[in-house]
């Protein structure tokens, strides 16, 4: 049956009558959580706590992106996935969990590598986009397609003991490349299998990111300052957030003039694409 | 010259790119590479700037091959400046002038996930 | 096959490479984990992400305590519960989820309410207790069942926007009594029941719960002084940490000349216990 | 009588104690209830000091029952009063001399799951 766009059902009453019960949530803010939809790229260590909570929480429809299959040495971070999905596609894994929770949330998986060819076309039927993915071409086409399309971009990031966490393109703030515009060099693109991280650091970024989802399909992220938060198990205090640029007029895709007008070949832009591991991984 | 005292942090990874030395003088309570530097303060009519501050940086902090910390007069690409807790581009940027006790740390963008 | 000790088996060394990597943890670390055991104390929104995570991670032993049964008003936080498990026990539910992520984990559930007969005898076999609970009777009694074993206690909430992380009874930091030495009104007790919790927020503090058994597990907390969390989807920034008074001499538990030296009538200490519902909740 | 403006903020459900007139108030860019606030500052001999701080709070600031924050000579149960960081037994506690420019902060203790 076709929900009404602007009711709730009963069942939706009954399963988050806690939410509803916020004043900051209450039923307004619950219909726009189920009025909105979310793409999470990456199904991983920051996807899998992102698209469990989004989905718990009460989008109305979720896609999901991966073209991995699920391996014994992500489930110390992956905790979407199972054992027994060990050797199959991860959204199909991702998406057989989530709807162990919740039947509500209308799910729709992508079993393939996003790349310039394809990334428009799946990012364009979402209201926001979560950046889950592992490495810098990646993460410079996502950021490319949402300036394109005009969609807020909740980005992660985690290794080793330290997380962070932008949401870019949003209400006069930077996009990545603002705050990025030359791409890192090869060698200094750790990520997470080379370099390891623990479990928890992506659990962490990856639930920030479902709030911050919150923040945006509600409409309480017009309210702040651009930022970005820093996290480490190492660090005290743990959390810290500074204050970010504003968008840049020179930026390239989001500057008043921009250069880039369509998504690029970004495994060339990077000088790494997301299967590469970096050959010698020195420093950063 | 006279000197400035500032304090520097190196985090999410541009930690590693600084001497071993330098994690003896770090304050053990934060947990991150972060401590107390004394930089040449500059003059009145040339007051020090982040830019030279940088190149300090790069001569006397930084360990291995100096290119990876500083190129053709740019800082390496991933590596945010934030000085007292705002993005360097919020302040001035390479010209922002350096002034006693400002906090200035660099930060290593993460892409893993 | 036992476990020896002192080394990882091969499956271990395969599923935590990633962790393995970093120097912080490494094998050394790696093991401490396993050999660590922990109970966690409620398996809703806190205790959800809290123990999957602390299973993932590869922590050898983890004990569940809960008596209460998966409702569908559960599911927007706790999100180790899936819509099969409503009507049936929490520990059973959360135990099921937990050995499809890992078989690795020895996991013992008692589906019990944890009261001052029963406390010291299941707290007694642990290393470190999770209070993932929901109500002051059961946060007091814990305390001090911890306090009288000596066992370190993480300790997070979480109501409507806000949640609170602390370690106590570790390293010369305070108790929970040293912190709140008379317990609050029973129509100040507000729990997420009565006041609604947006699903996230224990999931941010669950996270952070299990961060901190890892650093207890792997000797790191001992360089930390004592503080408290603070985490609110409402603030800007999201995170502050304050500083804690170290444990109070006067302490009626954990003091020099205590006065609580075994367990006692929580409920009636509280006025309320773990199944009332505020009546009259009011303001705080 | 002169007066000290200092910091407060409310948080973790202690905002809702306080009067809806001092939300106008408040720092609208840190989201929690947080507002400077003037409080007469005392003299020489009798420096203001916590305790008449709260009786301030009390007396000006709290809505309704008075007694939901103050009973006694003693802070309601459950209330944790931070001074600029620190919890106030690390300081001086209710003998605590307020200063100019401190932030001081209430927080209602969170006992849900
Ligand atoms: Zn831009
Ligand atoms: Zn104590």
């Amino acid at each position: 049956a076709q929900k009404a766009s602007d009711r709730l059902t009963n069942e939706e009453i009954r399963r988050y009558s806690r939410q509803l019960l916020i004043p900051e949530v209450g039923t307004e803010g619950q219909l726009k959580l189920r009025n909105s939809s979310v793409l999470v790229v990456g199904t991983g260590g920051l996807g899998s706590p992102c698209a469990l909570y989004l989905a718990a929480m009460g989008i109305g429809r979720l896609g999901l992106v991966d073209h991995d299959v699920v391996d014994q040495s992500n489930l110390h971070r992956q905790v979407l996935h199972t054992e027994a999905s060990c050797g199959f596609s991860k959204v199909l894994s991702a998406v057989t969990s989530i709807s162990r929770l919740s039947s509500l949330c209308e799910t729709k998986v992508y079993d393939v590598l996003l790349d310039s060819t394809n990334a428009r076309d799946i990012i364009g039927g979402y209201d926001i986009v979560v950046d889950a993915t592992d490495n810098a071409a990646t993460r410079y086409l996502i950021n490319d397609a949402c300036v394109l399309s005009g969609i807020p971009l909740v980005s992660g990031s985690a290794v080793r003991l330290d997380g962070q966490l932008t949401v870019y393109n949003h209400n006069g703030g930077p996009c990545y490349r603002c705050l990025f515009p030359t791409p890192p060099a090869p060698d200094a693109m750790a990520n997470c299998s080379e370099t390891g991280v623990l479990g928890v650091v992506p659990g962490v970024i990856g639930c920030l990111q479902a709030m911050e989802v919150v923040k945006l399909a509600t409409g309480r992220k017009v309210n702040e300052d651009p930022s970005m938060l820093l996290f480490s198990y190492r660090s005290q205090p743990h959390f810290r957030s500074v204050k970010l640029r504003g968008r840049k007029p020179t930026c390239a895709v989001c500057g008043d003039e921009p250069t880039v007008t369509k998504l690029i070949d970004y495994v060339a832009f990077c000088g790494a694409g997301p299967n590469d591991d970096a050959p010698q991984w020195k420093l950063l | 010259m006279s000197k400035l005292a500032v304090t520097l942090r190196f985090v999410s990874g541009a930690e590693l790119l600084i001497k071993d030395e330098f994690r003896a003088q770090s304050n053990k309570k934060s947990g991150d590479l972060e401590f107390k530097h004394e930089v040449p303060a500059g003059t009145e009519e040339a007051p020090l700037r982040m830019k030279e501050l940088i190149e300090h940086v790069r001569d006397n902090l930084v360990k291995g091959d100096k290119d990876q910390f500083y190129k053709d007069g740019k800082l390496r690409p991933g590596i945010l400046v934030i000085i007292n807790g705002s993005d360097w581009e919020v302040e001035d940027g390479p010209e922002y002038k350096v002034q006693a006790d400002d906090v200035i740390e660099f930060i290593s963008t993460l892409h893993g996930g």
